[in-house]
């Protein structure tokens, strides 16, 4: 198994996002859907304001650093441009759910064919660890200390379910988490073919980890990933144009993390 | 330009406890009547690379909060200190934790740098001494005096790896001169306060580093480790 | 890998063919001069006045190769645009009140990355909703809405030939200068209607810079080149300065020779009557008609209103220290030229104000203010009412 | 690629365990990920100036490649033994 | 029906009892203004370098009644903002950067209808995303960032004893006039801790507007009164005029009485430095320096960006017509000034640039630029570049 | 049974509406509830921009006309600021569906205690007939000239099932349609009702005509909506907190037309 | 309420149909919807100088009240005869 | 003022095909070669209310789009009357349809009047010609003259209702005498040409109410109706 994806960038290693951080991860399973695919080089990777702007240089790919909430409509207008290119759209939940979410809908409805990936950490990182609308149930964050409150808050979206209700045909619609980074490489690479085959909108979802502003540990960072966040956000695929290949499945399985 | 007002640029790895420290320092100023003025530098990063902080502490509000020329530039790490070389000027006295760590370079084209409030979490592995020390970066301004402190392996050894930072405040403190030993031992207990709530035995174990830091000082004053070097 | 650039077929005829006369409505003057200028994508959304540039283009543009999307908003609008023009497509947009503000923000990343966005904004009544009929009042949205310093270039048309002209140039001084350019209308001149001469940029000689891709590019990246990494985020604020300082300087040095403007019946001028846009057309034909009835007046049309051509007005009022203010708009044309001539002068200007915000301006009521003011009919109060205007 | 980085080697039964310096930040997520405890935090510090890992009990080491797969900064490799 | 307002009752405790010194990180500083003014929601959307007044009024305001919002982005934060108002409640928010963009929207709905909304903008690196530090690039979108005629009231203090004082003002000016108020700092003022006195305005015979809601009054519309009908679109040019006029003339009648600023030094100065927020410290501090070396230096530091204290700087410039203009932006300041004074001097002013889009300005720096004036060092090209950056 | 709802304003009639537009009959339909819970007096209108601001003026009630998919987050703000007012937004389906879609989302995620109305025309009414969200498959309008083409534009929205799949608990949601008022007054009354018991959002959806842009006589008026909108969008109740009383539901349905 | 609509009236054998000329704009949608097609234009025009409705087949109204339903205008009222 | 160029400016209902008839008049002297600059009047309605427009007619290019003074008032319906009486002025002269509809007056601090591009799809009701009709507008102002002409009747009776507008336009362009005949034509065939072509007899019932008004203009000419009136 490769450390590395070769799509990485190795000149700007050591990446930098926090350590522990799980868009390390979510972008190591992009990088290996890439690599499998061989489109670094038709690639338009679109980066999200939100620690998503990190990973401005990290790709060998060419890489559009946008703004808060807007890399879904930058990636759309160089897809229609040029539609052979590769168009992937990268943000956090917050740009994806918060003040990007009209883009989400709308890019939905109109079946646009790239791949959105939104990063799930529960909390607005970059800007120092407020509620989103991730936020679990009772989650304390900066802007909800007392813990997220569904009665003034409401409940956490699940962003994907939404997608999935109204995702036109041809749509990809899955839910990944970094604690499962091959099965998480998997829907992406699904989600890229969709787009090579001119299908239609691919969105993933990828549970990740913010250690930072959890303020958790190497242990509890992952019990909070894979049971409180699993609990509510159940991992799997939603929509999918693919004939179900149940062996397949079965051995990605076997071999995921 | 030889300012009334004291002039103080920290620097560190993130999640030294480089903030914490310059504000606790401020903030004792604050509590002798000073007019004190603290402000971390910070970028769009959370965490890693440099962390600086910049103090000023005298008798007339500070002009601007950040400054070109520092009398005082406290470094806790290699890369800290090279970014703190432009505030250099011949009054400078440098104090520097010389049990480094000592990082491999970082590209420098990142998007930046830096970090606010970026003190480790609890949680996170306990920062230890180095095997590797960094070479002290070249510095091509005539400064005033260097002193240094292993601050890092006197905490590991004596007390705690944590409070380093707290050993290199009592340090910076007695060397500026800019407040008493008691004042900033307030500041430190004020802000710890709920902490030491629920463990007592941090009061001492900072206070202990406080004071180890501040007989340093005392130490260094008396004795100039360097003179003005180019 | 992208063998080649998937732009626009030969196969798809030249819109406009040599010259053709056209009586037209300004909207539809904007979606011929963008189809003459190689225009490939058209994303906005809709917003009166200017509807009708997407209407028609959406109609046209295919029969030339050319894309539309119609957005969820101009937030998305502006920065699909942003998309397609990094891919290396020209695109372009329209917009107006409401919406030229949410358009700020993809015209802020434009400024800071140096994408060249063309922008049409059809000035309506403000603030907010207002009208959808006609002002002058985008004027400082248009030139100073982001967060930075306005490097924007801003041409303000006053007929439809200009439309053309300048929407046409547009294209060219974006792609060439990379900074966003700006053809700033107004509802008059959108759903006017009048004679425009058409013309194929090419059967005039007239070379528009090409596109360029900025991402897409050939080759593997890491392996045959470096990857294309875009940024508009940095850390410490010396990192930003020396981003910007060369940008800011780019700017300047190309500024002067961007800088238009018309000025006539100088020569012995004792009034200059000032105004942009359709404005300055009812100052031209009022001071036309003043001169002809022997009245001593001047006038001074800026076409770029960023960079503003305010050596010129200095040289004008060097010699002529009053000048009446036209503009339908509370002083924001009036500030572009104190921010020009503030401090230059070693004499007062007398300026007198004709601030109409939101309402159409005739050629009538030009020349008799005008005539108000040469007999002396308008001084202390008027005076007063301008300098208020500028605090 | 000419970019390389440092290597902290361990050789087990099963494979060599690498970690590079220059990229470890110490997150200690691939500890809790072994399945095997092998991984443990070492004297050394890393990029970031924080402890870093090493295979402490590398003779338990199936070379099972979880570490390789959960660690966000790509620090470890695994060789298996060819058998 | 509703019988009575449902605002924040008595038995919440007052946020400041008397007055207390603290020392403080300017976005706690705000909040405690806020809260000693009477602000009862803050709706608002994360961005930095303002989070921290997110922080703390979500933490603080409960305990005295506030309410906390986090919207969905600046959009929906503003209109909430103004909606919360207009139910009759003292609502605010703060916001920065891209945000502050997007906040024009609100903004402009807010100056045509006249609903009192008090934002505080801490300035970051422009344009774009750029920085989260730090820089003196809003100015411009904090006074004319609508679709409109900029009929806002901005304040821009530059210490925490400042920051404290002009937002209590400034919800005390926005309830009394009506129009957006907006407290401009930026990231240095918000992230830096130093001293300041709070205290609780009534204990100091302030008194702060009281808020009148728009809309739920009491009695049944339509029988006991006329339903409250609040719009900001019209159909016809005259109408609009008719709408704008009025307000447009209330706020040149209050001007006068909004405009602060503070001067020092002028007696026999040959050299005027002018800055303001956080720069205009360290202009009074060079100042100060600089006279006590013996140079003949004032300076000028308008607290009011707008209305622009521009008579009082007519007055200096008057006897002393040379200016240093510095500021943490590519001069916005120093358009602002220049709006203020063209035409209205009968000689020039020789003006010199200090213009560090971005970057923090030491007044050890300005000793030196003073001097290198004074002595002659700047002259051609630094007022070229004044120039240019005018256009 | 009254021609006019008592909630109207009769001194601002005729209403500023064209002929045959269905806002009329929305707004007949939302009088008739205002009347039935007697709450004009407290009430916070919000209207929209699209030809939902020409109802500014229309009910004896307090009303905001707003910015262009704005209405939400004012009347949001407002109602959070006094609970006690009864907080209806109203707009279009651009408003709600696109510009204003992030708000939609995040409002109902939040479970905002105040009714959205949506009045779906298929059409960007106000601006002359473009293209909106809802626009139907194949529908001309002046940025669709050729008919809606799903490959590039995607499907036509549906909204209400969109909220519908994450809409929490306590929120009401449903289509009617002016062809059914007083079936369409009973769904927004239940909607202001389930405000007034502070149990959570109400998103009403109204299918409505607009003769000047469909361009159509009185016929084709009622024909595409009652067989072509309909037959895409179906009325009724999606999501309800009420107990289903189903004698009550059929007496509605002998009278609703 | 002060506020007056002039009123065309229809007497019928059910009902009294009433139609304010200052009201109706002419759009037609109730003479489609009434189920015993009583309703149609007649030469007077309304508010937007276009005709408007009248009860042309009054002795079939039934008094259904449909019309005054479908009404966008509010324009139509039908009066029950008591029985 | 005087001004060599003529300024014209046309009222009516929305519906009721003021918008097209100014058009084609200023189309049809854009074909004569003249300077023709038209412009409607819009709102935020789509329909309803009045609808304004205006054309200017000459050998220059117009000064702006609009203008304060009209030489020429056209007027289909009392509304617009009363909302054009701010354009006369000593020089107007005034062409009615004096067969007025005769519409209630609205409450005009409605969100305002009107329309753009408001021709009724041709599925409405037709319009027909009223039995009220309203009262003419007091005018205050000295005005050149004042002609009748009952196009709305002429049109039911001798064509088909929908004309009234095209007589209106022929009737205004021979009293302004800025095109001919032929262009008019020319430039109505235009404007229906997709319409003709489905419909031939469309044409020929255009030209008759082209013809019609062309006469009834004529007439005026020759026997102005009214002198001016105060
Ligand atoms: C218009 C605008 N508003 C606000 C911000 C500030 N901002 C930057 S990142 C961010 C939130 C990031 O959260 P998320 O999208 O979840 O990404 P994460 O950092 O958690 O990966 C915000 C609010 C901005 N840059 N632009
Ligand atoms: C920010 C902004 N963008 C665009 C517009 C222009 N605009 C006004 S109404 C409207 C669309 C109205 O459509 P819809 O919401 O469906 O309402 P309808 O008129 O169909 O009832 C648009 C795009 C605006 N007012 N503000
Ligand atoms: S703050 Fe959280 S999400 Fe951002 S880089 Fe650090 S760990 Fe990752
Ligand atoms: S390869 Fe498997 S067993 Fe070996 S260290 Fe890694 S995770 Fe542990
Ligand atoms: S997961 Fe990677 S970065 Fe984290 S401690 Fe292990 S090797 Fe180091
Ligand atoms: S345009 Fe359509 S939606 Fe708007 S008022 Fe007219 S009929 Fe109604
Ligand atoms: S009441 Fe019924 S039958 Fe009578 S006119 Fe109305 S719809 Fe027709
Ligand atoms: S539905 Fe109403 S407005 Fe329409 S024609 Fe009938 S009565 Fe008139
Ligand atoms: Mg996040
Ligand atoms: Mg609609």
């Amino acid at each position: 198994m490769k450390s590395m994806p070769d799509s990485w960038r190795r000149e700007t290693k050591p990446h930098k996002f926090c350590p522990g951080c799980g868009h390390g991860l979510v972008l190591k399973a992009l990088g290996m859907a890439m690599d499998r695919l061989k489109i670094a080089d038709r690639t338009v990777f679109g980066v999200d304001i939100g620690c998503s702007l990190l990973a401005w240089d990290f790709f060998n790919a060419d890489t559009i650093q946008t703004h808060h909430g807007r890399t879904v409509p930058v990636i759309i207008g160089a897809k229609r441009a040029r539609p052979n290119l590769v168009g992937i759209a990268y943000m956090g939940d917050g740009g994806g759910y918060a003040i990007g979410s009209q883009h989400l809908i709308n890019a939905t409805m109109r079946n646009d064919r790239i791949l959105i990936i939104i990063v799930n950490n529960t909390i607005y990182a970059m800007t120092g660890g407020q509620m989103a609308p991730t936020t679990l149930k009772g989650q304390k964050t900066e802007t909800s200390s007392r813990g997220r409150d569904p009665k003034y808050e409401g409940f956490p979206l699940r962003g994907p379910e939404m997608v999935a209700s109204f995702a036109p045909e041809g749509a990809y619609v899955a839910r990944g988490s970094v604690s499962h980074v091959q099965r998480l490489a998997r829907y992406l690479e699904r989600g890229l073919e969709n787009q090579l085959q001119d299908r239609g909108i691919s969105v993933v979802e990828a549970l990740s980890t913010c250690p930072t502003n959890w303020r958790t540990n190497a242990e509890d960072t992952w019990k909070f990933l894979e049971k409180e966040m699993t609990d509510y956000y159940p991992v799997g695929e939603l929509v999918s144009p693919f004939k179900r290949d149940t062996q397949k499945e079965a051995a990605d399985l076997e071999t995921c993390h | 330009m030889k300012l009334a007002t004291k002039r103080i640029a920290m620097g560190g790895e993130g999640g030294q406890g480089v903030q914490s420290a310059a504000d606790i320092l401020a903030e004792a100023a604050y509590e002798e009547g000073k007019e004190a003025l603290y402000i971390p530098n910070f970028g769009i990063e959370q965490r890693g690379g440099v962390s600086l902080a910049f103090v000023q502490i005298g008798d007339e509000p500070a002009g601007s909060p950040k400054f070109k020329q520092a009398d005082f530039v406290v470094a806790l790490s290699g890369r800290s200190l090279e970014r703190l070389i432009g505030f250099l000027w011949e009054d400078t006295i440098i104090l520097y934790d010389s049990a480094w760590l000592a990082p491999p370079t970082v590209s420098d084209q990142v998007v930046g740098w830096q970090s606010y409030d970026t003190t480790a979490p609890d949680f996170f592995a306990e920062r230890g001494v180095t095997d590797r020390r960094q070479k002290f970066p070249e510095i091509k301004q005539k400064v005033k005096n260097i002193f240094a402190l292993p601050a890092s392996e006197i905490a590991m050894e004596k007390l705690h790896p944590r409070v380093s930072n707290v050993i290199i405040l009592g340090a910076t403190a007695r060397l500026t001169g800019v407040v008493q030993l008691e004042s900033i031992k307030k500041a430190l207990e004020n802000r710890l306060a709920s902490k030491i709530k629920r463990d007592p035995n941090l009061k001492i174990l900072n206070f202990n580093a406080l004071e180890l830091g501040w007989e340093a000082g005392e130490r260094m004053l008396k004795s100039p480790a360097y003179s003005a070097a180019t | 890998m992208i063998s080649k650039l998937e732009t626009k077929k030969d196969e798809y005829p030249r819109p406009v063919e040599g010259e053709r006369q056209a009586f037209m409505y300004g909207n539809e003057v904007v979606v011929w001069a963008a189809l003459a200028a190689g225009a490939e994508c058209l994303y906005g959304y809709p917003i009166t006045p200017q509807n009708e540039v997407m209407h028609y283009w959406s109609r046209l543009a295919p029969d030339y190769g050319g894309k539309f999307l119609q957005t969820e908003d101009e937030l998305s609008a502006g920065f699909a645009t942003l998309g397609g023009i990094m891919a290396g497509a020209r695109c372009f947009s329209a917009t107006a009140g409401p919406g030229t503000i949410l358009f700020q923000e993809p015209l802020a990343m434009a400024e800071m990355m140096r994408i060249p966005i063309v922008l049409v904004v059809q000035q309506r009544g403000g603030p907010s909703t207002a009208t959808v009929i006609y002002s002058q009042q985008e004027v400082f949205l248009t030139i100073f809405g982001g967060n930075g310093e306005g490097l924007r270039i801003v041409y303000s048309p006053g007929s439809h030939q200009e439309m053309y002209d300048y929407t046409l140039k547009a294209f060219d001084v974006a792609w060439k200068h990379r900074f966003p350019t700006l053809v700033l209308g107004d509802g008059y001149q959108a759903k006017m209607r009048e004679r425009v001469l058409l013309y194929d940029p090419a059967a005039r000689g007239m070379e528009i810079e090409p596109t360029v891709p900025f991402v897409g590019l050939p080759g593997v990246p890491g392996v045959d080149r470096e990857p294309a990494h875009w940024r508009n985020a940095f850390s410490v604020e010396e990192e930003l300065y020396e981003e910007l300082e060369p940008i800011i300087n780019d700017y300047y040095r190309i500024a002067p020779s961007l800088m238009e403007k018309e000025e006539g019946y100088l020569d012995g001028a004792e009034l200059i009557l000032t105004g942009h846009g359709i404005v300055g057309r009812a100052v031209r034909t009022a001071v036309k008609e003043l001169r002809e009835e022997g009245f001593p007046v001047g006038f001074f049309r800026p076409l770029t209103l960023r960079p503003f051509p305010g050596k010129d007005l200095i040289r004008i009022l060097d010699d002529c220290p009053r000048l009446l203010v036209v503009e339908s708009a509370q002083g924001q044309l009036a500030k572009l030229i104190r921010i020009s001539i503030g401090g230059e002068l070693d004499h007062r200007v007398q300026m007198y104000p004709y601030f109409r915000p939101g309402l159409g301006i005739s050629a009538e009521e030009l020349v008799e203010e005008a005539k108000a003011i040469l007999n002396g009919k308008r001084e202390q109060k008027q005076e007063k009412e301008f300098s208020m205007s500028m605090l | 690629m000419s970019i390389t980085f440092t290597k902290n080697k361990w050789e087990g039964p099963k494979g060599v365990f690498i970690v590079s310096p220059d990229l470890c930040k110490g997150c200690g997520l691939c500890i809790e990920k072994c399945p095997s405890q092998v991984i443990d935090w070492t004297k050394e510090t890393g990029i970031y100036g924080t402890p870093i890992v090493g295979a402490k009990r590398i003779d338990r080491c199936t070379a099972c490649s979880i570490c390789v797969l959960v660690c966000p900064d790509a620090a470890i490799d695994v060789e298996k033994n060819k058998m």
